[in-house]
């Protein structure tokens, strides 16, 4: 693979021409040897193998027996068990409405606030940063809970109230698949906009410039120039929050699941629960096998439909580092008003919600009575588990991301700027592994950890977990710098290959420095994911290597709500920690 | 039934442990360490200074204790099994589970022999002899109430008041098989099926995601009435406003296990020794474990036993064969 | 029409602010084109783009078809969608994922100033014409070449008929049969519609021929401002003289004699005489002659040969440039170029005999008199274009 | 040095492909400075960019330095970083995130001809100083204003001492001065090293400044290949005619009469004589006069006039040109092209009097006679720059 990616035209009706031959290898000596690429090579061909493994477990698992991962014959009655349970049409249906729907929730909110943060003046947009990731620090069930005290149909202080004023019947029903949509969007739509940001980012000023003294107004510009621009790396992300809404519980179960209202997720986790409380693998497996399928054929319809994508570049040698254009009054007021609106609804409910949970001795809906029983004693709990989590969570917080850029910045280049045939499969496979439920995928990992433990005894470190972990968010880190290649003008490249730079070289020194700025953003999330990191490392951790997200949710689910929201409010500390870090680097590099 | 003879220990001045385990405990010593699965409940490392001073203090023996949580019982028993085929060292030397983790860890031979019978002060009775276990706790599916919503008198007293037409709609319970099959104990299989049945038809009954949310969903007062766990020791501790309901409930019994390998054997037969048979080590596994038996007096399911006239269970044999077959016909049920 | 009053823009460059414009001051009548000349990096592009709205200048004001868009101290600011302008980027600046016909249509259709939905046809259709695109019409502009892309850069500003015309170097990537088309073009189009143009070049003859008036910018600042002709015939220093036509400079000339028909002045120890004109005997003069004006002597010993203001030098080097050539000659005067039809096979000899004919000759003031351009000879923003007339003779 | 031997090359565009070269076959020497000229589409970029690398062909054969780097029928492919090349795009392809410094540098560490190390700091600072860019040279790329960039992009491209130097329109962005003088130092540049270039430009002084040889391009092949004064005085069609220095034609001249002298035609119902040449009576033939060769004779009647080919005219426009004047004079030859330094003032009555000196015509074959543009003439790339010497009159 490496040899062959050599080749930057690709020769027609052929593969890649044949590689460089021996002789000048030698003649050039050492300098023919073009060591970042075959670096590069090394890491596609190890990001191959790590992703085919969760793929293969996933197969193995879907066509075994149901407790999964046994031996015996491979048979159907995984599949047969899912296709025969109740009502599956109906809960396809509603998947599908939850993806599409919070989908569109996400994009809805994401987009303008992702706009406004690359492509505006707008001033104190950074505060978009620090609540999209705020965002994050929150568990989904705590988000839930808020919103069921607020909105539930019995109690609901909001609905009470509403019936106070005179209203009959509660004002909204929580327990609704509107609520799970509304929620799951907005939970999405911090992580959408750390995934848009890079690519708006990098779209040329003059795009804008040339519509503003065109008479064409800003949203317009932005609606009908920069979104089509964008749109191979919005139509990607909004894929990806496609498959990861349909997998998603927290809401489901928390306010699908009193009301009845089933969705694929709820299966999974039915089945990962299992009869005996032992996990039905092999029927979660199934699963996610015809969700791997399904994938497969959206990336199809996708490919269709970016066939041109990649004539839109527009980082260009060329004067690129312009500030952005004004806003208009009207729309500095509208700017304001969304970020208002999502920093209400999205983050600060969750928020304050969450610091309530963490000075309660018990769960309950906030009240003067119980205002006078707020303690810190959570705290001083938690800070017991925060000795004994850091340094795991630490470590991984360091490699994960850091693995994860660089598998996905090599398999971007793959597939955005070569020719190399099968690249494509490349990018399926990556966004296949979205489609594995989180539990099969540590499974699968659990299994061969073990099975090569004798070789390597890997399995139980934390190295092991980070590299799961980082497995697990190759597909995301991807999903953000897939678009920002993208918009890299191949003559960059171009420049390089005249001079004498092999590609290799040209990809560590010209393409990752056109979108480092990409780099930093994918980083800083994936460190962010990577804190709330649940089902792997619940799975794969072991004695020593419990990390923060464990503990929480191992508190959350024991009800110590109050010691669980307290280490949030921790992580949440430490993500603004971060986030701070963040701005500094991305201020001093100004992308 | 799993009855105990409670207080025959030899340990009521505390402090001092029967001669006969003298070698043990210094063995344990010499061990220092402990690694205990306590499952999901997570406890936290404080917990865990706490029980080891504890221990300390009534056997002089100094064993440092850490905990270790997480997964689900029969996922993490999974993961034990197959690291053992790996033969990668366990991760834990206690194991305290149920009977079906237990059945399912002695098949695959995961449980280390122990002579519980041979240790003064272990009552024959919890002895789980075909499986090396020893019975230290249970998880009980109680029926609690929100106090501020429904006056005591008008709580319901048995399971059958939870079907009436008061209850429809006001009633929190979980969708997960053990929460249910338990009842089998008390009722027998059919019986108890058609209380599932009865429970979850049309709107009487709302199903939280995870059990745990009941007691936060009945003490905020959204519902009345939840089935499936007990009062959180934290809402205890700080009088929310819940109790259970008068009704006789299923308990599950949990027996504790060394594991086969374990790096701390010594320590963790004396601990769980401690936990069994020492009237310290009894009152310490509800009071900072939060694994009570409702024949320890003093903790909340003695005083529910006491109100309800008892609780409803069954004995070893039964948790080992039928009582799996109770699951699967509920979860069964429960898929519908 | 537009009017720029005492603009200044600096850029943050690493941390240091570097001035790009000092106080440019700026007056363009309604319907008049005029050509913003210069250095590479002196600062044209950014007066193109304040005027535009793209940049928003340090200080001073500026205002557009009568309407003040720009005022610091007021703090007044009409955004660029709102002022009645089109702009032709000097990277075209197209939208990359339209087509040529989709990048000339949409802001005619959606823009603030958008035309009736029959017009727009015709209106599109028009400006393919007029450029010569057609044909292409539904390609991608990705797909073109760059002179193609250029012509629709300006389509899609004419298309728009703005009242304001705004290009940066339009026709750089133009072959010359076709830039010579639309030079025409567009002068034809400014006079028949009476938008105002401002258009900013590197080109001394495209300068001179489209424009009614023409400023000529240096490190930041306006030089000159005139008619075409006035700024030929009289630049009004050294560095003018030298960007138009690349003149020939001879440097620290004293003027020796004067009487009613012209001076006499003395350079390196050679005399020469100057046309009409008043020289005070004893001042220092630059005398300036554009290299088509060197008239080369073939046979000086000829009875017919000039007698005056005549020079003899070695040839440097010579260049065809289709249909004559370009000569360096090192003279007494330094290195003087000559552009003729006479091919160096005539004066192989290895000596050339120039006349500098008197009434070609050019005076003006010695030191660089211009202010602003003294001014900032110092730190003028691109140094690297060196100061008038040393490094290009 | 570069040999292209029936080299093809479509694009597809919308499902269909379309040819933009049409078996071009080219040698360059070593050390020659081969020079592409066309009009804009007419695929000089996309040949450079076939003898880089960064295009594959569809047929033909190309190599460099004797070495075969692409033939379609064996498969061979040698990839561009390992040609001994340098270029210059159009569109400068710096990396934006490097200074001017490490744009030049970079190459030099760390390509494939890389530089001993204390050799490229050397290396860096000659092109910086032979750019005029030492004082930015650690700015950023984006920084710079367009004529700085394209300096940074020659800086590169030159700095790599490349055996072969591909520059694509390198100068089109700079003022006329810097453009002179840069064009004056390639000239020595590659005299002195003897680097092989290839220039693509389009504009016609340049071509015939700094080439050794011209090949002009039309509609995807090379029309006529030669020196720049074989090309200007002798041009094989009528578009090669026009495209050099916008030459006024006048079409379907026939012969009739001859003699030693020369021959005399006819055209539109005038009579011309031409200069020396063969010409057969009955013949048709196209006729073609420079601009500049225009003679505006301003009093006709006086005795000093000239008396042969006189024609009259209207004057329709005048240009000014800096120095000179474009005259558009319609007359019974159609429109025509006068570049003279006589202004409108001199002619004003409504008619004007032009002299076509004999000498000065050009004969060429009526039909367009190069074998290739009339195969093409249907169906050429770039339909929109319409056929030779149509539009241009
Ligand atoms: N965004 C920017 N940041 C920093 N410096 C800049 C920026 N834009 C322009 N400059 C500097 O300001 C000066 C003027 O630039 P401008 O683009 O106006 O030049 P120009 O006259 O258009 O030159 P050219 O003919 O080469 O295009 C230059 O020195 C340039 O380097
Ligand atoms: N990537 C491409 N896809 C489709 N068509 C292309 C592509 N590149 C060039 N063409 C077409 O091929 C033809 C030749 O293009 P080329 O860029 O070689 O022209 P050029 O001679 O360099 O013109 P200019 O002087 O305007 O730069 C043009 O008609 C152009 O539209
Ligand atoms: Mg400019
Ligand atoms: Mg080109």
């Amino acid at each position: 693979m490496s040899e062959e990616s050599t080749a930057r035209p690709a020769p027609p009706g052929q593969g890649a021409p044949p590689p460089d031959p021996p002789r000048r290898r030698r003649r050039t000596g050492r300098r023919g040897i073009d060591l970042p690429l075959v670096v590069l090579g090394a890491m596609i061909v190890l990001l191959c193998a790590v992703l085919i493994i969760p793929l293969v477990g996933l197969v193995w698992a879907a066509f075994g027996p149901g407790e999964g991962f046994g031996g015996g014959e491979p048979s159907l009655d995984n599949f047969r068990t899912v296709l025969s349970s109740d009502g599956l049409t109906g809960t396809l249906l509603r998947t599908l409405a939850l993806g599409v729907g919070s989908v569109v929730v996400m994009l809805v909110i994401a987009v303008p606030l992702a706009w406004l943060y690359t492509r505006t003046d707008l001033r104190g947009k950074t505060v978009i940063l620090f609540l999209a990731a705020a965002k994050m620090a929150i568990p989904g069930f705590l988000v839930a809970l808020g919103y069921i005290f607020m909105f539930n149909p019995s109690n609901g202080i909001i609905n009470t109230w509403w019936g106070e004023l005179g209203g009959s019947g509660p004002l909204t029903d929580v327990y609704s698949l509107k609520w799970i949509i509304l929620l799951q969007g907005l939970d999405f739509a911090g992580p959408a906009f750390f995934m848009l940001v890079p690519t708006l980012r990098v779209i040329d000023v003059n795009i804008e410039e040339a519509a503003a003294v065109h008479g064409i107004p800003r949203w317009r510009a932005a609606v009908q120039l920069l979104l089509p621009i964008a749109a191979p790396a919005i139509a990607g992300v909004s894929i990806f929050f496609f498959i990861v809404a349909v997998e998603v519980f927290d809401y489901a179960g928390m306010l699908g699941m009193p009301a009845r209202i089933t969705v694929l997720s709820t299966l999974i986790y039915q089945y990962s629960q299992g009869t005996t409380g032992t996990p039905e693998y092999g029927n979660a497996a199934a699963i996610g096998l015809g969700m791997a399928l399904a994938i497969g054929l959206i990336m199809f319809g996708y490919y269709r439909a970016m066939r041109r994508a990649n004539q839109l570049a527009t980082v260009t040698g060329k004067r690129a580092a312009r500030e952005p254009i004004r806003l208009s009054r009207r729309g500095r007021r509208a700017g304001y008003g969304l970020i208002g609106v999502y920093a209400l609804v999205g983050v600060a409910l969750p928020v304050l919600m969450l610091i309530w949970a963490s000075l309660l001795p018990y769960l309950r809906p906030p009240s003067f009575e119980a205002l006078g029983e707020l303690s810190f004693a959570a705290y001083t709990d938690a800070s017991y588990d925060l000795a004994e989590v850091m340094p795991t969570t630490l470590l991984l917080v360091a490699v994960v991301p850091t693995a994860a850029v660089a598998f996905a910045a090599c398999a971007g280049w793959l597939v955005t700027r070569t020719t190399l045939k099968g690249r494509r499969g490349l990018d399926v496979l990556i966004m296949m592994t979205l489609a594995i439920p989180s539990i099969v995928m540590a499974v699968s990992f659990l299994y061969v950890g073990l099975s090569t433990y004798r070789w390597v005894p890997l399995y139980g470190t934390a190295a092991f977990l980070a590299l799961v972990v980082a497995c697990r968010f190759v597909a995301t880190a991807y999903r953000t710098l897939h678009g920002t290649m993208l918009q890299v003008h191949s003559e960059l490249e171009e420049a390089a290959a005249v001079s004498g730079i092999r590609r290799g070289r040209t990809f560590v020194s010209v393409v990752l420095p056109a979108v480092r700025g990409s780099l930093v953003y994918a980083w800083f999330w994936i460190a962010l994911l990577t804190i709330r990191e649940l089902t792997i490392t619940l799975i794969l951790s072991s004695d020593g290597t419990d990390v923060m997200s464990t503990r929480i949710f191992g508190y959350s689910s024991a009800g110590e709500t109050s010691l669980s929201a307290a280490l949030g409010v921790i992580q949440l500390g430490m993500i603004t920690v971060l986030l701070i870090a963040f701005c500094r680097v991305a201020r001093r590099q100004s992308f | 039934g799993g009855d105990a003879g409670s207080g025959s220990g030899p340990s009521a001045g505390g402090g001092k442990l029967p001669s006969s385990l003298k070698s043990l405990s210094e063995k344990a010593s010499k061990e220092g360490k402990l690694r205990l699965f306590v499952s999901t409940d997570s406890r936290t490392p404080a917990h865990a200074r706490k029980l080891s001073r504890a221990l300390h203090a009534d056997t002089g023996v100094n064993i440092d204790i850490t905990f270790v949580s997480g997964e689900p019982d029969p996922s993490f028993a999974n993961k034990l099994v197959q690291e053992s085929k790996a033969q990668v060292a366990p991760s834990i030397d206690v194991f305290a589970t149920t009977p079906l983790v237990v059945k399912q860890l002695s098949g695959a031979g995961l449980i280390q022999q122990v002579d519980w019978g041979s240790m003064e002060g272990v009552d024959a009775n919890d002895i789980w002899t075909q499986y090396q276990g020893i019975y230290i706790a249970e998880i009980a599916r109680t029926v609690l109430y929100n106090t501020k919503a429904v006056k005591a008198a008008d709580a319901p007293k048995s399971l059958e008041d939870l079907l009436t037409d008061k209850w429809r709609g006001k009633i929190v319970t979980a969708g997960l098989p053990d929460v249910f099959s338990p009842l089998a104990a008390g009722l027998g299989v059919d019986k108890m099926l058609d209380f599932v049945r009865r429970l979850l038809e049309g709107d009487r009954a709302s199903m939280a995601s995870v059990p745990t949310a009941i007691r936060t969903q009945v003490s905020s007062g959204e519902f009345p009435i939840g089935y499936g766990i007990r009062i959180g020791e934290s809402q205890r501790a700080a009088k929310a406003p819940v109790d259970y309901a008068p009704i006789k409930v299923p308990v599950v019994p949990r027996a504790g296990l060394v594991i086969k390998g374990a790096k701390n054997p010594s320590a963790a037969q004396l601990f769980l020794y401690w936990l069994n048979a020492t009237d310290e080590g009894r009152k310490k596994a509800f009071e900072v474990l939060d694994w009570p038996r409702y024949t320890t007096p003093g903790t909340d399911l003695h005083a529910l036993a006491q109100k309800a006239g008892g609780v409803m269970t069954a004995d070893i044999d039964w948790w080992m064969n039928d009582y799996e077959k109770a699951n699967r016909q509920v979860a069964q049920l429960l898929r519908k | 029409m537009i009017e720029l009053e005492g603009v200044s823009k600096s850029f943050v460059q690493d941390r240091n602010r570097v001035p790009a414009l000092r106080g440019v001051s700026l007056s363009i009548g309604k319907g008049e084109f005029y050509v913003l000349l210069g250095a590479s990096g002196c600062g044209k592009t950014t007066t193109l783009r304040i005027v535009a709205g793209l940049e928003r200048p340090d200080t001073g004001t500026v205002s557009i078809d009568g309407r003040q868009v720009f005022d610091h101290t007021a703090g007044t600011w009409v955004g660029p969608e709102e002022r009645p302008q089109a702009m032709v980027f000097q990277s075209y600046a197209l939208w990359p994922h339209m087509t040529i016909r989709q990048n000339i249509a949409f802001p005619l259709r959606r823009g603030v100033r958008r035309a009736a939905k029959d017009e727009v046809a015709a209106r599109v259709d028009e400006a393919l014409e007029l450029f010569r695109l057609t044909e292409q019409a539904d390609r991608r502009v990705t797909q073109l070449s760059g002179g193609q892309q250029q012509r629709v850069a300006l389509a899609r500003a004419l298309a728009l008929r703005p009242k304001v015309l705004l290009m940066d170097e339009p026709l750089s990537n133009l072959d010359a049969g076709l830039r010579m088309d639309l030079r025409l073009e567009l002068k034809e189009l400014s006079r028949r519609t009476g938008i105002t143009c401002l258009l900013v070049t590197h080109d001394q003859e495209e300068a001179m021929m489209l424009a009614d008036r023409v400023g000529i910018m240096q490190g930041g600042g306006i030089v000159q401002e005139g008619a075409p002709d006035e700024l030929y015939n009289a630049p009004a220093s050294e560095f003018v003289a030298t960007f138009l036509d690349h003149m020939n400079l001879i440097r620290s000339a004293s003027v020796t004699a004067g009487d009613t028909d012209g001076a006499e002045i003395t350079a390196s120890g050679q005399r020469l005489r100057l046309g009409p004109g008043d020289h005070r005997v004893g001042t220092t003069l630059t005398v300036g002659i554009r290299p088509d004006d060197v008239v080369i002597v073939v046979d000086p010993l000829s009875g017919s040969a000039p007698a005056t203001n005549l020079v003899t030098g070695r040839p440097i080097d010579h260049h065809y440039l289709g249909g004559h050539f370009l000569h360096r000659v090192e003279t007494p005067f330094g290195l003087l170029n000559v552009r003729s039809p006479i091919g160096p096979d005539r004066f192989a000899s290895g000596t050339v005999c120039l006349q500098l004919p008197a009434e070609r000759l050019i005076t003006m003031a010695s030191a660089r008199p211009a202010p602003e351009s003294a001014e900032h000879g110092e730190d003028e923003p691109d140094r690297a274009v060196p100061p008038a007339g040393s490094a290009r003779q």
